[in-house]
């Protein structure tokens, strides 16, 4: 209904293969954008800050990132959390190890050894397939959480065990620890998600992504045009976790401030990443956002509709959270198995289409 | 026979099979079959079902890995290859059941087999604009002539899923042409097509032959078809070669009537 | 005999004991994940629902008061009656059967010929809406489930192997817990039973058809639907056999569910097709980290359990992909 | 009457030819896009500049092979840059470029190319290529074949004639140039304005095609005019997709293109044409009434399908729009509540909808040939489409009227263009003189003499008459306009219009000449009855079953009906109601020599075929056998054979009418 084609033709292949090539959807994506930078800092309260924005960009950055590998791969794996938590050490170690160090350094480096633990974890994909794999990625979740758990190194022999992330600031503005303003903590998130999600969008439209889809849809086929499976996937293991170690590392250092790996960076993580991609749509990078977009805001509402809302105690809320949360995935499922991202497809199709049904 | 002597032989051969032996857990698929390939001829395997053509195929792009004899391409001996390196060697292929990237776009597809020509690494691939963008740039207007060739324009960024299987055959073909191999294998390239698709295949084939000289192997059980545009022919039976020639010479050949033409398929 | 030498018999015993458990939570996701595909993640919070319904028809609980209470004010909690443990269990055999229809009726039913991920994440989705659900109906706080089970370790034993060890060696006897060794033997009964029952039974033909395949198990004459129905039952009738042993040793609470984690690796051993590999493989992990945690653990900070077993799965699947007993895997091209 | 015999003026001093036109463009647009044409996936563009070098290079390389002024070239291609090219080329050394259309079989294009005398012939493809070789020991003419698209041309060598790439003969032409760099100004600076421009085949309705003569004056004037009266500018865009044979699409693609520079774009291949408009969004349009007329059925098909709400929304706002749209259109005034109605509707349907068809942007939209249906031509003027009718033909390069902007009726063809003076003749026929009035007929004397005057007059053999508006009314082919034995006019045209006005209705040919009554054949359109049928689900497995089906049949005597109805308004035709009617078991085809190439009906080959069925519509039989030759794509002839049930029509009474 809003699209207006006629005269929006392509003469170069920079033009014809852009990430939006139809004129109205570049429009509202630098609308969005617009958006994220300007208007919403002006009008974000702590609370929006802390319980709603920066968790949605911290959970969409791991979205991508599992999504680089369910989605656009095809391997499955619910070592997220495991791997989270890799990066939230690191990015723990580093900071107190090298106080000078910048944070946006920082959270690089630990999504890069993130990137060689995940790359690590990567190998069986080789031999392995499907619920194996999956299930054998959990080896690499609880491995993980225990080791950094039994380590003291790892926690700098604090007797509590926990991590907890000392005061940084980015041009004079304070983005980490205690003090930390949450506008600025939301602008640097947002600036690493943008950052991420462009980078994931170039990785996917290549020549590397589609040597993974390859190997999603049919990695014999794959195979026989020159894809070496063992590079495909553990680029993928690698790439994939070098987002997760980010998203872990911002989770850490920018948004809890303080962390105990076990109840962190537990399995369920795992699955609440999982989720996100499901519900947000597998190989879609916008789905990824969404995804995570509706795993953070539900519970919020939940929370502030049974316990704000009508004074239930918070057990029986949270209960009740699972319940919902369970049903609405089941239902997501049955409604459309590919996912928001999907139902957002359609929907363009049929809004340019306007007003033919076909 | 001494390595140089035999390097001669096997240079106006494209590829030469010696004595090949290919079993699975004792079941004989192929047994002592020696056949060779010229440069830029279509050499079509016929035979049976189940007399091991596909097994053939796999074996000249290294899915199996044959027990016994020597596989010779473009010169070289190989030696146990991943199919993957085989690839970069210059040998492509279709599938009997069309084995295309459901998820992707025609576009994509036939990209995907650009892959070998591809080689900005990572870093300029996550960076995109520059020298990533141009290579995918100069391999789009590769593929885009390929689109043009087997005339497929208007389907260019459908997902390869919607389309007939007709359709499909042919963007499988696309895939394989896009990696520029210097041979070309065809399993059952026109199996399940009406007669206008098949007509159009064998155009397509002839055309990849003479426009860019690619040698092509295929497999193919429409008997008209196969004496139509083949240049020589192995008939396969039972994992035998019981035949080797030119199609007349194979028409006329007692043993392939009996074990082949006789059956009905 | 030397005491070490019998302290290890002892753990090779212990982790018999713990694996045959691990075998049946397994069982439980083999014989879904045979007849439908489907990688049931919701095994083990079956099998805390199980109990936690057993636990609360038996002491009389009145289902939802806590969420009656909130929204009413009102402050109830049990009927005040005790159900006969037998008729109890029978009870929650019921309700895990209308659990099994529910699921096919409102779940499976729709999302029949999806990749398995979806039906997989649905089953996620099952666990954390069974979890939820479970929580309200009978509420979160810990609970002791009493069958009528014996407790603590066997006497007998004890006294019977004191002598074993050699001269002048600190020894006081074989230590094991009752409830492990009649747990086990309830554990192979129902192995046994089940095994059985899939072989030799027309029923238990066609669910082993229909892992093979759909066409064949219609043609035997059960429609899909009643077998999954049938098969979803069985596999709630053993989590509640499980819910019922873990419960019974560590009471009933959230962590129950968390056994299923304990049965994955024992699948990645045995295959997720094969019943006697779910019960080799459960008694191959089981042992293995029982020995590991005794030999190595204490050098490594113990607590090794929780991985353990996944790095064996792991390690053995990198060598042999399809598992224990799975038949292998030819790539057709 | 509305005339200026005096010359009219060209461009720019001294631009009197295109080539001329074409370096001047060069020099004036020399950075914007001159052409267009869709190919490896994206909009391969040429600027004015750029088509300079590549016509230069190939007009070299054509004298090179001994092309001279007053050569004929003969030129098979689809619309694609280089057929464009290559007139602009031959038009530069003097010689006359005769296109022809591509999709006709080799014995056509035989006649053609022995008639035109062409030693060179440029073809786009080895198809075209293999056509000509197939007639080539018929026209010893032929020297030299040139081609397009080396598709399949490697290792083609006939020793009967000589075969060249177009981009060989461009390469000679850069050595040329490069020894002297202006002989090809020197070429084009000998052009004049009185020079023959082009030979354009007509496919006649009748006998053999004639090639109709026209100079740079008839073509480039008309053009340039008829542009600047609707204001065209060198922005505009327009889509070229008619064959370049046909007059129409060479004055707009190619003559207006030159004179006013604007953008001609080529579709990608015959299947994307539709798309490819969509991407383009041409702002400058031309179609024959059944393009138009096919796409709204498209459209009302499509819509069929859409859900309640929508439907109705859709039916609403298109109620909307033929109430206010075309005020809107005419700028007339329009009261503030349908204004805003209308507003709702431009967003909620039209806009979308005009983009979806790809006229997004069409400033000016022409429509030519034959009538066109009234709801029709109402339906895209309500949306905002300002779409016009104009009357022209070859002879006189297109414009001989158009409908002025604001006077706008569905029944009449406008006034007289600019430069040209119009008459009655005595027997109806429809006269006229203008400055695009062609030169002759290229080898026929008495044919140019029988329809051009001393005095310049041109006979377009049309019947006619002029409105009191001072508006042309087309009635019918004058030839075609008979007598009933009762004396009275007999235009069958006229009646056949109103029939295929019906979107279920393909084509019709009615017969009076000479009878008492009028009776027709009907040709069913199978895209929107079959559709009909599948809705109402009617199995049918070919066009001849679905043609025999009663309900079918039922539902084109409510047709006729209603167009018996309707000819009663009229009181010069009320009489010629259809009495009798049946459905053709074939669809008549240009392929079995039944309609031209343009699709239109050829009479007498009709009147004898189907003598049968004609005897039997007027002997009141109610059943007929009949059995015909086709010809399919492949060129195989087969057989069609079947019996046909023939109706009586309801027809009216005047009298009772007009009590």
């Amino acid at each position: 209904m809003f699209y207006r084609e006629s005269g929006d033709f392509k003469k170069t292949y920079q033009k014809d293969s852009q990430t939006f090539p139809i004129k109205f959807d570049r429009m509202r994506y630098y609308f969005v954008l617009a958006v994220a930078f300007l208007v919403i800092p002006m009008f974000l309260t702590d609370y929006m800050a802390n319980a709603v924005m920066i968790p949605f960009l911290v959970w969409a950055i791991a979205a991508l990132g599992l999504n680089i590998l369910v989605g656009y791969t095809g391997q499955l794996s619910l070592g997220t959390g495991g791997f989270m938590a890799v990066g939230a050490y690191a990015t723990y170690k580093l900071m107190t190890a090298f106080p000078g160090m910048d944070m946006v350094s920082i959270i690089l480096l630990s999504g890069l050894i993130t990137a060689a633990v995940g790359a690590l974890f990567g190998l069986p994909s080789l031999r392995i397939k499907g619920f194996y794999l999956a299930v054998a990625t959990l080896a690499s979740q609880f491995f993980l959480v225990w080791l950094l758990n039994k380590v003291p190194w790892f926690y700098n022999y604090s007797a509590s065990g926990q991590i907890s992330a000392p005061q940084r600031e980015m041009f004079g503005v304070i983005i980490t620890g205690p003090h930390a303003t949450p506008v600025a903590a939301y602008i640097f998130c947002l600036v690493f998600a943008v950052g991420l999600a462009w980078l994931a969008r170039n990785l996917t439209r290549g020549r590397l992504g589609r040597s993974w889809m390859a190997i999603r849809d049919m990695d014999i086929a794959a195979e026989i045009i020159g894809v070496n499976p063992l590079m495909a996937k553990l680029s993928a293991f690698a790439v994939s976790s070098f987002f997760i170690g980010i998203a872990g590392s911002l989770f850490f250092s920018v948004y809890l401030g303080a962390a105990e790996v076990t109840e962190a960076f537990g399995i369920t993580v795992s699955f609440a990443v999982l989720f996100m991609v499901i519900i947000g749509g597998l190989g879609s990078i916008f789905g990824s956002f969404v995804g995570a977009a509706f795993m953070v805001l539900m519970p919020v509402l939940l929370k502030n509709v049974l316990v704000g809302g009508m004074g239930w105690p918070t057990d029986l809320a949270a209960h009740f959270e699972y319940i919902i949360v369970g049903g609405l995935i089941i239902i997501f499922l049955i409604v459309e198995p590919h996912g928001l991202a999907q139902m957002a497809r359609v929907l363009k199709e049929k809004l340019r289409l306007w007003p033919f049904p076909h | 026979m001494n390595e140089p002597l035999q390097k001669m032989e096997a240079a106006s051969k494209l590829l030469e099979l010696k004595n090949i032996d290919l079993s699975f857990g004792g079941v004989k698929a192929i047994s002592n079959i020696s056949f060779d390939v010229l440069e830029g001829e279509v050499r079509a395997i016929i035979g049976p079902n189940g007399a091991g053509k596909s097994s053939m195929l796999n074996v000249i792009n290294g899915f199996y890995h044959p027990q016994q004899g020597e596989i010779w391409f473009d010169g070289k001996q190989r030696h146990s290859m991943k199919p993957y390196q085989i690839a970069y060697q210059g040998i492509a292929r279709t599938f009997q059941n069309i084995a295309l990237f459901k998820g992707m776009s025609v576009l994509d597809n036939i990209m995907t087999g650009r892959f070998t020509h591809m080689h900005k690494n990572v870093l300029w691939q996550a960076l995109w604009k520059g020298p990533a963008e141009k290579e995918e740039i100069e391999n789009r207007e590769f593929v885009e002539h390929i689109i043009d060739f087997l005339e497929i324009q208007a389907i260019r960024k459908t997902p390869v899923g919607r389309l007939p299987y007709g359709l499909q055959k042919r963007v499988e073909l696309g895939r394989a042409l896009a990696a520029q191999p210097k041979m070309l294998l065809l399993d059952e390239p026109m199996a399940g097509m009406n007669v206008e698709e098949k007509e159009d295949m064998c155009r397509f084939i002839l055309d990849v032959n003479d426009t860019f000289g690619t040698t092509i192997v295929l497999i193919e059980h429409d008997m008209g078809v196969v004496m139509d545009i083949a240049d020589r022919v192995v008939v396969l039976d039972y994992g035998r070669k019981i035949g080797d020639g030119t199609p007349d010479v194979v028409r006329n050949d007692q043993t392939v009537i009996d074990a082949y033409l006789g059956v009905s398929h | 005999m030397s005491a070490d030498f019998l302290y290890t018999i002892e753990v090779i015993l212990n982790g018999l004991m713990a694996g045959v458990m691990y075998s049946l939570v397994a069982l439980g996701f083999v014989l879904i994940f045979k007849a439908s595909g489907i990688f049931n993640y919701a095994q083990g919070v079956m099998a805390l629902f199980a109990a936690l319904t057993l636990v609360g028809i038996q002491t009389g609980q009145i289902p939802f008061s806590h969420l009656i209470n909130a929204i009413f004010g009102t402050n109830i909690h049990h009927f005040g009656w005790q159900v006969p443990t037998v008729l109890a269990i029978a009870l929650t055999v019921g309700v895990m059967v209308v659990f099994a229809i529910i699921v096919e009726r409102y779940i499976l039913h729709h999302l029949v010929n999806q990749e398995p991920i979806i039906l997989f994440m649905a089953t996620i989705g099952l666990a954390y809406f069974m979890e939820g659900f479970g929580d309200i109906m009978w509420g979160s706080d810990i609970k002791t489930l009493d069958v009528g089970l014996p407790s603590g370790g066997s006497r007998w034993l004890e006294d019977y192997t004191l002598g074993w060890a050699a001269e002048g060696e600190q020894y006081y006897g074989m230590y094991l817990d009752k409830l492990d060794m009649v747990a086990s033997l309830v554990a192979i009964v129902l192995v046994v039973s089940l095994t059985i029952f899939s072989q030799y039974t027309t029923t238990g033909r066609a669910l082993r058809a229909v892992a093979d395949d759909h066409q064949a198990a219609l043609s035997v004459g059960i429609s899909l639907r009643t077998i999954w129905v049938i098969v979803w039952s069985i596999a709630g009738f053993v989590a509640l056999v499980a819910g019922i042993m873990w419960g019974a040793k560590s009471g009933v609470q959230f962590s129950l569910s968390l056994i299923a984690l304990k049965a994955l690796p024992v699948l990645m051993l045995g295959g997720f097709t094969s019943i006697p590999g779910a019960i080799v493989g459960g008694l191959i992990i089981g042992v293995g980290e029982k020995l590991f945690e005794y030999a190595i653990g204490p050098m490594i900070g113990g607590a090794t359990e929780n991985w353990f077993a996944y790095v064996l799965a792991l390690m053995f699947l990198v060598f042999r992909p399809q598992g224990l007993f799975g038949e292998k895997i030819i790539e057709r091209v | 009457m509305a005339s200026s015999a005096q010359k009219q003026s060209y461009p720019a001093p001294g631009l009197d030819t295109f080539p001329k036109l074409l370096l001047h463009n060069a020099r004036m647009f020399t950075d914007k896009d001159a052409m267009r044409e869709k190919e490896f996936g994206i909009w391969q563009s040429w600027t004015w500049s750029q088509v300079a070098d590549e016509v230069e290079r190939f007009a070299l390389g054509l004298q090179a092979n001994g092309v001279k002024a007053g050569d004929t070239v003969l030129i098979i291609g689809g619309n694609r840059p280089r057929t464009y090219w290559t007139m602009c080329a031959v038009q530069s050394l003097g010689a006359v470029p005769v296109p022809t259309y591509h999709d006709s079989v080799a014995s056509e294009m035989q006649f053609v190319i022995e008639h035109s005398e062409a030693r060179v012939i440029v073809a786009e493809d080895q198809e075209q290529v293999d056509k000509i070789l197939d007639v080539k020991d018929r026209c010893p003419a032929v020297e030299l074949v040139i081609y397009d698209d080396p598709r399949g041309m490697k290792g083609y060598d006939p020793e009967v004639v000589e075969i060249q790439d177009f981009v060989t003969i461009q390469a000679q032409g850069d050595e040329i140039r490069k020894k002297n760099p202006n002989q090809f100004q020197e070429l084009v600076n000998q052009g004049k304005g009185e020079d023959i421009s082009i030979i354009l085949y007509t496919s006649g309705t009748t006998g053999k095609p004639k090639g109709v003569v026209l100079t740079y004056d008839n073509t480039l004037l008309t053009g340039y005019h008829g542009g600047l009266l609707e204001g065209l500018t060198e922005h505009d865009e327009i889509i070229a997709y008619l064959p370049v044979a046909w007059v129409g699409d060479h004055i707009f693609s190619y003559s207006q293109s030159y004179a006013l520079g604007f953008c001609v774009n080529c579709a990608e291949s015959s299947e994307t044409i539709a798309a490819d408009m969509r991407e383009i969004g041409p702002t400058y349009y031309f179609a024959p009434p059944r393009v138009f007329e096919s796409l709204l059925t498209n459209v009302q098909i499509r819509m069929e399908d859409a859900a309640p709400f929508k439907r109705k929304m859709f039916k609403y706002f298109m109620q909307v729009a033929k109430t206010t749209g075309i005020k809107l259109l005419e700028k007339k005034p329009v009261s503030l509540i349908d204004r805003i109605k209308y507003t709702v509707g431009d967003f909620l349907i039209y806009a979308p909808l005009k983009d979806a068809l790809g006229m997004g942007r069409v400033r000016l939209a022409y429509t030519a040939g034959e009538a066109i249906g009234g709801e029709i031509f109402d339906f895209y003027r309500s949306l905002g489409i300002n779409i016009k009718q104009l009357y022209g033909q070859t002879e006189s390069s297109v414009f001989i009227t158009v409908q002025p902007d604001g006077e706008v009726y569905p029944d009449t063809v406008g006034t007289p263009s600019p430069g040209v003076e119009l008459k009655i003749a005595d027997n109806g026929e429809v006269i006229y003189r203008s400055s695009g009035a062609f030169h002759s007929y290229f080898k026929n004397p008495e044919a140019t003499a029988e329809t051009k005057t001393a005095e310049g007059w041109v006979h377009t053999g049309d019947a006619g008459f002029m409105t009191s508006n001072g508006h042309l009314r087309i009635i019918d082919r004058a030839k075609d306009v008979g007598t009933f034995n009762s004396g009275k006019m007999f235009a069958p045209k006229y009646i056949e219009n109103k029939l295929k006005f019906f979107p279920h209705i393909q084509e019709a040919v009615t017969f009076g000449d000479g009878r008492d009554t009028c009776v027709a054949f009907i040709n069913i359109d199978l895209g929107a009855v079959g559709n009909w049928a599948e809705r109402n689900n009617i199995a049918y497995a070919s066009y001849q079953e679905l043609a025999a089906h009663p309900a079918v049949n039922k539902m084109v005597a409510q047709s006729v009906a209603e167009v018996n109805e309707s000819l009663l308004d009229d009181e010069m035709l009320a009489h010629s109601q259809i009495s009798r009617f049946l459905i053709l078991h074939k669809e008549l085809d240009a392929d079995d020599g039944e309609l031209t190439r343009t699709k239109k009906v050829k009479r007498k080959l009709i009147n004898e075929r189907y003598k049968v069925l004609i005897d039997a519509l007027y002997e009141g039989k109610t059943q007929c056998f009949i059995e015909t030759e086709v010809a399919f794509e492949d060129g195989r002839v087969g057989k069609i054979s079947g019996d046909i049930s023939i109706h009586d029509a309801n027809t009216y009474n005047p009298v009772a009418q007009a009590s």
